[in-house]
C-alpha cells in the first residue's frame, strides 16, 4: 500500500467506526457520516445522470445533427420531444412553475404503472402458477436435483401445501359468518374451522420463509461486518508497519 | 371544474401510455412494440432528469436548513459540501475518473459498508427481542426456521465436518429450497396480485399520483 | 413471444372486469374485510399524532417510478392522499420521503393536490416530499434526521427496499415512532417483520388505500385480488391433477 | 332530548332546544373547508375535542363541546356506514364506543370495561324487539349527546336508559342530529336501508325530507382522524364523482344505486332506533334480504307464521334476553342480528387484544440499550477474534450445493470467442459479501480468458465491477478495451433491461473508464460481434435482490435465445429466484448463492480467495449469532410462561 493508499485507507476506516458508532448510540459522529454519504452520493449520482444519461441521449444527438437535422422527424421524436419533456420536468423545481411539468410525470406514472402491471402478470402470475403445476406422479424424476420417488414427491407436496396456503392466507374479504370469525372470538374456547386451519399453516410457512431469509440476511451482513473489520484491521496494521 | 377536467386529461393521458406500454407485453405487433419503446426511452431519460430536479430539491431543503441555522445546520452544511465538490469533481473529470473513483472507493463505498455492518447488529437486536414483543408461536416459528438455516449455513461446530454438520447441511437446503419455497411463491403470488390492481388503479385514474 | 400472449391477455381482462364490476356493485354489496391489526394500530397512532402534533412520516423506499418496484409506492402514495386528509386537521404537514427523483416529485404533487382537496392548501410545504438520498443506502442515511430533526411519530414504510428496510425501520424505532412497514421485496418484508412493531405481510402494504378508505376501486381490488386468487389457487390444483395423471397415462 | 316531533327546517327543538341541524348545513367545497377550518381552530383550542373517542362524553369541554359534538356524532355516523357491511362497520364503530366507555370507566375505578356494552346490547335488544342491531350505536349516540349536554350521566346509565327508550318516541329528537350528521355513506347499512323503505313510503316525519336535501352537508365533515382506518367513504365518492373512476364507469354507478336509492335516501337520514317500533314491525323480508347479504341462518330471524309472518327480527328479544350473561357463546347458537353479533365479537376481540398488544409495544429503556451494547460486543469480538488472533478456525464445508456442479460446467462449456457480460446490480452495501460469494465464479472466467464486458442498472455499479474485477484482472493479464470492457451503466433502472435486452447498442451509448483510443465502446474487440443480446456467450446478474434477478430472467431471457443466464445471489433471496431455476423452462441456468457455495467453488477452481478468507470470521461471528437469537428466544419464553413484561 503506497502512502495515499494508506492515509484514503485510514480515512475510509475512520468513517466506517463513525458509522458503527451508532451502535453506542446516535451520536454526531454518525450523523457527520450518514451526510457525508448523502452528499457524495447525490454528487456522484447526478454527475453519472449528466455524463452518461443526458448528454448522450439528448444534447450530443442534436449537437451532431446540427441545425439542419432538427426537422428531422426521427430526431423530433427521439430527441426533441423528449428534451421538451425534460424541460417541462425541470419546472417542477420552483412550485410556482410545478404545475407545467405535470405532463412528464404523467408520462412517467404511465410507462411505470404498465410496466408494473406487465411485469406482475407475464413475469410472476402466469410463470409462477405453471410452475406450481407439479405432477404428483411417484415415478417422475427431477431433472435437476435427481430426486425420484417419496422424496420428490413429499418436497412437492409441501411446496403445493405451502403455495396454495399462503396465497390463501392473505384473502382479505371474508363473510361475517366465516367459520374463522365466530369461533376465534369464543372466550377460552377455539374452535378453529377448516378455514381457520389452512390459513394457520399459511401464516406458518410465512414465517419459515421469513426465517430463511432473515437467516440470510444475517448471514450476508454479517459477511460484510468480517469485510469492514478486516479492512480497518489491516489499515492499522498497514499504519503500524509504515510508521516502525 | 376546471381543476378536475385538467386532471381528467392527465388521467387519460397517463392512461394511453399505459396502454401501449401495457399491450406491448402481450402483443407482439410492431407498430404497438415500436410505440412502447419510444416511450419507455422517453421515460428513462425523463426519470435521470427526475433525478436532477430531485437533488435540488435535496439541496434546498438542506440550504434551508443552512441558511437558518436550523437545528442540525452544520450537518447540512456538509452535506452541501459534499455535494457540490462531487458534483464539480465528476462533472468535470467524468464519474470513471481517477479523481471521482478515489471518492466513491474511500468515502461512499465504507459508509455504505458501514451501514451494511450496522444493519448485522441490528438484525440481531430484532431478532433477539422478538420473542418478547411478539407472543405468539409464529415467532417461535420464524427464529426457530432461522436457527436451523444459521447453524446449517456457518461452518462446522467443533472444527470438523462431522455427520451432524452434514445433517444440519441437508436440514438447511430442505427448509430453504423446499419449506421456504413454498411459501415463497405463495407471497410472490399475492405481491404479484396486489401490484397489478395497483398498476391498474393508476391507469385507469383511479389513484392519480401525479396530484390534479 | 408469440404474436398474442393470450394467457396474459386474459388474466389482464379479468383483473380489469372485476375490478370494475366489484366497484360497480360495491355499493349495494359491500364486501367485509379481515382485520388488520397493524392499520388499525396506524389509525389510532395518527390520531395520536395530530393530537399531539406530530408529524406523519411516509417513506416510499428507494425504488425508481418507471420499475416494477414502484408499486408499493404507489399504494402509498393513494394511502396518502387519505393521511392528508386526517392530518389537515393537525398544523403540521405529513412529510413525505423518497430515495428516486421521481417519486420524490410525486409525493409533492400528491401533498399539493391532497390538502388542496381538504381545504388545507395552507398546510402544503414544497419541502414536505423530498429525496433524502439517490441510492437506497444514501436514502436511510437521510432518515434519522427526519425522524428526530421534524419530531415525527408516526414511520410508515411503503415501498421498495432492499435490505436497508431493517435500518429504515430500526431508525423508526430508535427515534420512538409508531413504526408500520410493508415492501414487494420479500426478503425485505422478512427483514420488516423482525424490525418492525407492525409489520404488513406480503400484499397487505397494497390494502392500505382500501383499509385507509381511500376509495372504492382500492375496496374493488381486494374483492378482483381475492376472486383471481381464488382462481388461482383451483388453476394450480387442476394442473397438478393434470400433470400428475398426463404422465400416467 | 324530549321527544317532540319538529318541524324539518326547524333549526332547534321546540320543546327542548336540543339543535337539530349541524352548524355546517352546506356541501360545498367552499364552505367546507370553512368546516375544515373550524375544526381546525377548535383542535388548536381544545386538546383533543374528538380526536380521542373519550374526549366527547367522557371529558366534555364547554369550549369544545360544538365541535366534539359534531365529531362524537360524526364519528358513529361515519364509522357506521363507513365499513358498508355490519361487520366491518361495527368494527368500526365499536372501537369507539367502546373506547369511550373505557375511558369513563377508567376514570371510576370499579367494574371491567366488558359488561357495559353486553348490557347495552342485552338491554337495546329486550327493550326494542323489533329494532334491531343498531340499538346499542344509537344507545351510544344518545348517551354521547346527552352526556355533551349536561356533564353527569356515565354513559353506560345513558347507554341502558338510551337503550331501554328504543321503541318509544321519546329519544325522536335525537333522530334529527344524527340525520342530519348522517353522511352518505350511511345509505350502505343495509338494515337501515331496508328499515326506512317504508318510512319513504309512509309517513315519515318531515324533519326528514328535510334532511335528506341536506345529505351533502356531511361530506365536508369526513375529513376526520377517527374514521381513518377502514374509514369514510367520503374520498371514494369523490373518486367516483370528479377524481376516480373513469367517467364512463364513473356514469354505471348512479344507475346500480337508483333501484335502492329510495330506501337509502330514507336511510341516509333516519337513525334506525328512532323509529317508532310500529314502523319498525312493517318492515317486510324481502327489503331486508333485498339489500343486505344476509347468511342463510339469519332466516330463520324472520317470522314465518302467525300474525307476525313476513317481520324480521321479531323473535329476537326473546333468545337474547335468555342469552347467558357472560358468555358470547349463546349468541352463536341464538339469532342475534349480525351486528350486535359483531360487536360482541369485537368487544371481546379488544378485550384479548388489550391484554396482549398492551405489554408487547416495549419499553424502550436502559436495558434495551444494555442487551444493544450487549450484542454488538458479543457479535464484534467474534468477528474479530479469527481476524486478529487467527483463531478460531473452521473446517471448510466438504459438501456442496446440487447446483454448483451444473454452474461450474457451464462456464468450462462456455465458448472462447464469445464474450461473457457481467451485470453488477447491487449496492455499495453488499459489495462485502458479493465479492466474496462472486469471486470465484468471476476467477474460473477469467481463468479461461473468457473475453469479458460489465454493466449495471444502478448509478454506482460500474464502479463496484472496476474494484471488484481488479484483482482477477492483474493475475489474468486482461487489457481494458481489448479483453474486457465496461460498458457502464445503464438508464431507466430495470425497465430498461428490456430495452438493452431489444437493442443493446441502442440502450447504453456510453462505456465506463475506457482508455483514450477508445471510441465506441461496442467496436471494442469484446464488443464488436455483439449486436443483439444472444450474441453474449452468458449473461451473468450478480445481485443482492431477487426482483433484479426476477427481472432479468423475465424481460432479458426471451431475447437470449441459448444464451444461459446465471445468477450470483445474496444469501437469503435465494428461495425466490429458484423457481426460475427449477420450473420446467428453466429461465434460469445456474444460480450460485451463499458463501459456503463459494467456498465450494474456490475450492473446485483449486485458487482460494476472498470467501475462504472470510471463513472463520464469518463462522465465529454465525455461532455468536445463533447464540443471540438462542438467548433470546430463552429470554422471551421465560417472561412470556411467567407473563411479565419484560423491558
Amino acid at each position: 500500500m503506497d502512502t495515499a493508499d494508506l492515509i484514503a485507507s485510514f480515512v475510509a476506516s475512520v468513517l466506517t467506526i463513525m458509522v458503527l458508532s451508532y451502535l453506542v448510540g446516535d451520536n454526531p459522529l454518525f450523523k457527520l457520516a450518514m451526510h457525508l454519504l448523502i452528499g457524495v452520493a447525490a454528487g456522484y449520482v447526478g454527475a453519472v445522470a449528466v455524463h452518461n444519461v443526458l448528454i448522450p441521449g439528448l444534447i450530443e444527438p442534436i449537437l451532431e445533427a446540427g441545425l439542419g437535422g432538427l426537422a428531422d422527424p426521427q430526431l423530433i421524436v427521439t430527441v426533441i420531444v423528449p428534451l421538451i419533456l425534460v424541460v417541462l420536468l425541470f419546472l417542477k423545481v420552483a412550485p410556482s412553475t410545478a404545475r407545467y411539468g405535470t405532463v412528464s410525470m404523467v408520462l412517467l406514472v404511465g410507462v411505470g404503472a404498465a410496466v408494473i402491471v406487465g411485469g406482475a402478470i407475464t413475469g410472476t402470475l402466469i410463470p409462477l402458477t405453471l410452475a406450481s403445476m407439479d405432477t404428483l406422479n411417484p415415478s417422475a424424476v427431477n431433472q435437476l436435483t435427481g430426486e425420484s420417488g417419496i422424496e420428490r414427491l413429499l418436497n412437492v407436496i409441501i411446496v403445493l401445501i405451502g403455495t396454495l396456503t399462503t396465497l390463501f392466507y392473505f384473502r382479505f374479504t371474508v363473510r361475517t359468518t366465516d367459520v374463522e370469525a365466530p369461533f376465534a372470538i369464543v372466550a377460552g374456547t377455539r374452535i378453529p374451522g377448516p378455514l381457520t386451519v389452512f390459513k394457520g399453516i399459511g401464516k406458518g410457512f410465512i414465517a419459515i420463509t421469513f426465517g430463511v431469509m432473515y437467516a440470510g440476511a444475517v448471514a450476508a451482513t454479517l459477511i460484510v461486518l468480517a469485510e469492514r473489520v478486516q479492512f480497518i484491521w489491516d489499515t492499522v496494521t498497514g499504519v503500524i508497519d509504515s510508521i516502525g | 371544474m376546471r381543476l378536475f377536467r385538467t386532471s381528467a386529461l392527465w388521467a387519460a393521458v397517463a392512461a394511453a401510455v399505459g396502454v401501449f406500454v401495457l399491450l406491448g407485453y402481450f402483443v407482439d405487433f410492431d407498430f404497438i412494440q415500436n410505440i412502447r419503446l419510444l416511450f419507455m426511452r422517453w421515460a428513462a431519460l425523463l426519470a435521470a432528469a427526475a433525478l436532477l430536479v430531485g437533488l435540488t430539491n435535496l439541496a434546498q431543503v438542506h440550504w434551508r436548513k443552512l441558511s437558518q441555522t436550523e437545528e442540525g445546520w452544520i450537518y447540512s452544511a456538509l452535506l452541501i459540501l459534499a455535494f457540490l465538490v462531487t458534483l464539480v469533481l465528476s462533472l468535470v473529470f467524468g464519474p470513471d475518473d481517477d479523481v471521482t473513483l478515489f471518492i466513491f472507493k474511500y468515502l461512499q463505498f465504507p459508509i455504505e459498508a458501514g451501514l451494511m455492518a450496522l444493519l448485522s447488529v441490528t438484525l440481531l437486536v430484532a431478532g433477539f427481542r422478538l420473542v418478547t414483543r411478539r407472543r405468539d408461536v409464529f415467532s417461535l416459528l420464524f427464529l426457530g426456521t432461522a436457527l436451523l438455516v444459521m447453524i446449517g449455513t456457518g461452518p462446522a461446530l467443533g472444527g470438523s465436518e462431522g455427520p451432524i454438520t452434514v445433517v444440519m447441511r441437508d436440514m438447511r437446503a430442505w427448509i430453504s429450497q423446499v419449506w421456504s419455497a413454498g411459501g415463497a411463491r405463495g407471497i410472490a403470488l399475492g405481491v404479484a396480485l396486489g401490484a397489478t390492481t395497483t398498476g391498474l388503479r393508476v391507469l385507469l385514474g383511479a389513484d392519480r399520483p401525479y396530484g390534479s | 413471444m408469440t404474436a398474442i400472449d393470450l394467457q396474459g391477455l386474459l388474466l389482464l381482462f379479468a383483473f380489469l372486469g372485476l375490478m370494475l364490476g366489484s366497484a360497480a356493485i360495491s355499493r349495494r354489496f359491500p364486501a367485509t374485510f379481515r382485520k388488520i391489526a397493524a392499520f388499525e394500530a396506524l389509525g389510532k397512532a395518527i390520531e395520536r399524532a395530530v393530537e399531539a402534533g406530530d408529524r406523519v412520516h411516509l417513506s416510499l423506499g428507494t425504488g425508481s417510478v418507471i420499475g416494477p418496484e414502484s408499486a408499493p409506492a404507489f399504494a402509498g402514495l393513494a394511502a396518502l392522499t387519505r393521511i392528508a386528509r386526517a392530518t389537515s386537521m393537525s398544523d403540521r404537514p405529513a412529510v413525505v420521503t423518497a430515495g428516486d427523483g421521481a417519486m420524490a416529485i410525486l409525493a409533492r404533487d400528491t401533498l399539493r393536490s391532497s390538502y388542496g382537496e381538504a381545504g388545507a392548501a395552507d398546510l402544503y410545504d414544497p419541502t414536505s416530499g423530498r429525496l433524502l438520498g439517490p441510492t437506497p443506502f444514501s436514502y436511510v442515511a437521510g432518515l434519522p434526521s427526519v425522524l428526530s430533526n421534524e419530531n415525527v411519530s408516526v414511520h410508515m414504510l411503503s415501498g421498495f427496499y432492499g435490505f436497508e428496510a431493517g435500518l429504515a425501520a430500526e431508525f423508526g424505532e430508535r427515534a420512538r415512532a409508531f413504526v408500520i412497514g410493508g415492501t414487494n421485496e420479500v426478503q425485505s418484508q422478512a427483514l420488516l417483520y423482525a424490525t418492525t412493531q407492525n409489520p404488513l405481510l406480503g400484499e397487505e402494504v397494497f390494502a392500505s388505500g382500501a383499509y385507509l378508505g381511500a376509495g372504492d376501486l382500492h375496496k374493488a381490488s381486494l374483492r378482483a385480488q381475492d376472486v383471481i386468487r381464488i382462481a388461482l389457487i383451483v388453476l394450480i390444483l387442476l394442473g397438478v391433477v393434470v400433470a400428475t395423471f398426463g404422465n400416467l397415462i | 332530548m324530549c321527544g317532540t316531533p319538529n318541524h324539518g327546517d326547524a333549526e332547534e327543538c321546540t320543546n327542548c332546544g336540543a339543535r337539530l341541524k349541524p352548524l355546517d348545513v352546506s356541501g360545498s367545497s367552499k364552505e367546507s373547508e370553512d368546516w375544515l377550518d373550524r375544526m381546525r381552530e377548535e383542535a388548536e383550542e381544545s386538546p383533543s375535542p374528538g380526536s380521542s373517542g373519550g374526549s366527547a362524553s367522557a371529558e366534555p369541554d364547554q369550549a369544545s363541546t360544538e365541535g366534539a359534538d359534531d365529531f362524537s356524532d360524526l364519528r358513529s355516523a361515519e364509522t357506521g356506514g363507513a365499513g358498508g357491511s355490519e361487520a366491518e362497520s361495527s368494527e368500526e364503530e365499536v372501537p369507539e364506543w367502546l373506547q369511550r366507555i373505557r375511558e369513563k370507566k377508567a376514570e371510576e375505578p370499579s367494574g371491567s370495561d366488558e359488561p357495559a356494552p353486553e348490557d347495552a346490547l342485552r338491554a337495546a335488544a329486550r327493550a326494542s324487539p323489533v329494532s334491531e342491531d343498531p340499538a346499542p350505536e344509537d344507545a351510544l349516540r344518545a348517551a354521547a349527546v346527552a352526556s355533551l349536554a349536561s356533564d353527569e350521566p356515565a354513559p353506560e346509565d345513558a347507554l341502558r336508559a338510551a337503550a331501554a327508550e328504543v321503541p318509544s318516541e321519546a329519544e325522536q329528537p335525537d333522530g334529527p342530529p344524527e340525520g342530519v350528521e348522517q353522511t352518505p355513506e350511511e345509505k350502505n347499512i343495509p338494515e337501515q336501508g331496508s328499515e326506512t323503505e317504508p318510512a319513504s313510503e309512509g309517513e315519515s316525519p318531515e324533519w326528514l325530507e328535510a334532511m335528506e336535501s341536506e345529505d351533502g352537508a356531511s361530506e365536508a365533515d369526513l375529513p376526520h382522524v377517527p374514521a381513518l382506518v377502514g374509514g369514510a367513504e367520503e374520498p371514494a365518492d369523490e373518486e367516483l364523482g370528479d377524481l376516480g373512476l373513469p367517467d364512463w364507469l364513473g356514469e354505471i354507478e348512479p344507475l346500480e344505486d337508483e333501484s335502492a336509492s329510495t330506501a337509502q335516501e330514507g336511510s341516509s337520514d333516519l337513525a334506525p332506533a328512532t323509529l317508532p317500533n310500529w314502523l319498525e314491525a312493517m318492515r317486510p323480508v324481502d327489503t331486508f334480504r333485498s339489500v343486505v347479504e344476509i347468511e342463510p341462518e339469519d332466516d330463520q330471524a324472520v317470522e314465518s307464521v302467525g300474525p307476525l309472518a313476513g317481520l324480521s327480527g321479531v323473535l329476537l328479544a326473546e333468545p337474547v334476553v335468555a342469552m347467558p350473561r357472560t358468555s358470547s357463546v349463546g349468541s352463536l347458537q341464538l339469532d342475534v342480528s349480525e351486528r350486535q353479533y359483531a360487536q360482541a365479537e369485537l368487544l371481546h376481540r379488544l378485550v384479548e387484544e388489550e391484554e396482549q398488544v398492551a405489554p408487547a409495544i416495549p419499553k424502550r429503556g436502559v436495558r434495551l440499550a444494555v442487551f444493544r451494547w450487549a450484542i454488538a460486543a458479543v457479535v464484534l469480538v467474534a468477528v474479530s477474534l479469527p481476524i486478529i488472533t487467527g483463531a478460531p478456525s473452521f473446517a471448510l464445508p466438504s459438501l456442496e450445493p446440487r447446483e454448483l456442479g451444473a454452474l461450474f460446467s457451464l462456464v468450462e462449456r462456455l465458448p472462447l470467442e464469445q464474450p461473457v457480460l457481467v451485470v453488477f446490480d447491487y449496492e455499495p452495501g453488499y459489495a462485502g459479501e458479493l465479492e466474496a460469494v462472486s469471486g470465484a465464479f468471476l476467477d474460473q472466467m477469467m481463468a479461461r480468458g473468457l473475453p469479458l464486458a460489465s454493466m449495471s442498472t444502478r448509478p454506482t455499479g460500474s464502479a463496484l465491477a472496476l474494484i471488484a474485477l481488479a484483482p482477477f484482472v492483474d493475475r489474468y493479464g486482461y487489457e481494458n478495451g481489448q479483453s474486457i470492457v465496461n460498458l457502464g451503466y445503464l438508464s431507466g433502472g430495470q425497465t430498461a433491461v428490456q430495452l438493452f435486452a431489444i437493442n443493446p447498442r441502442e440502450a447504453i451509448l456510453e462505456g465506463f473508464a475506457l482508455p483514450e483510443q477508445v471510441q465506441d465502446v461496442w467496436e471494442t474487440p469484446v464488443l464488436n460481434g455483439v449486436e443483439v443480446l444472444s450474441d453474449f456467450g452468458m449473461v451473468a446478474v450478480i445481485t443482492a435482490d431477487s426482483e433484479s434477478a426476477r427481472v432479468w430472467a423475465e424481460q432479458a431471457r426471451p431475447n437470449m435465445a441459448d444464451t444461459p443466464l446465471v445468477v450470483v445471489l445474496s444469501a437469503g433471496a435465494e428461495p425466490l429466484v429458484r423457481p426460475y431455476f427449477e420450473g420446467t423452462d428453466r429461465t434460469i441456468g445456474g444460480i450460485l448463492s451463499g458463501l459456503p457455495a463459494a467456498v465450494s467453488y474456490e475450492l473446485r477452481n483449486g485458487r482460494p480467495g476472498l470467501a475462504q478468507e472470510r471463513w472463520d470470521a464469518f463462522g465465529s461471528a454465525m455461532l455468536a449469532a445463533e447464540l443471540v437469537l438462542l438467548a433470546g428466544v430463552g429470554y422471551g419464553l421465560v417472561f412470556w410462561w411467567r407473563g411479565r413484561t419484560p423491558a
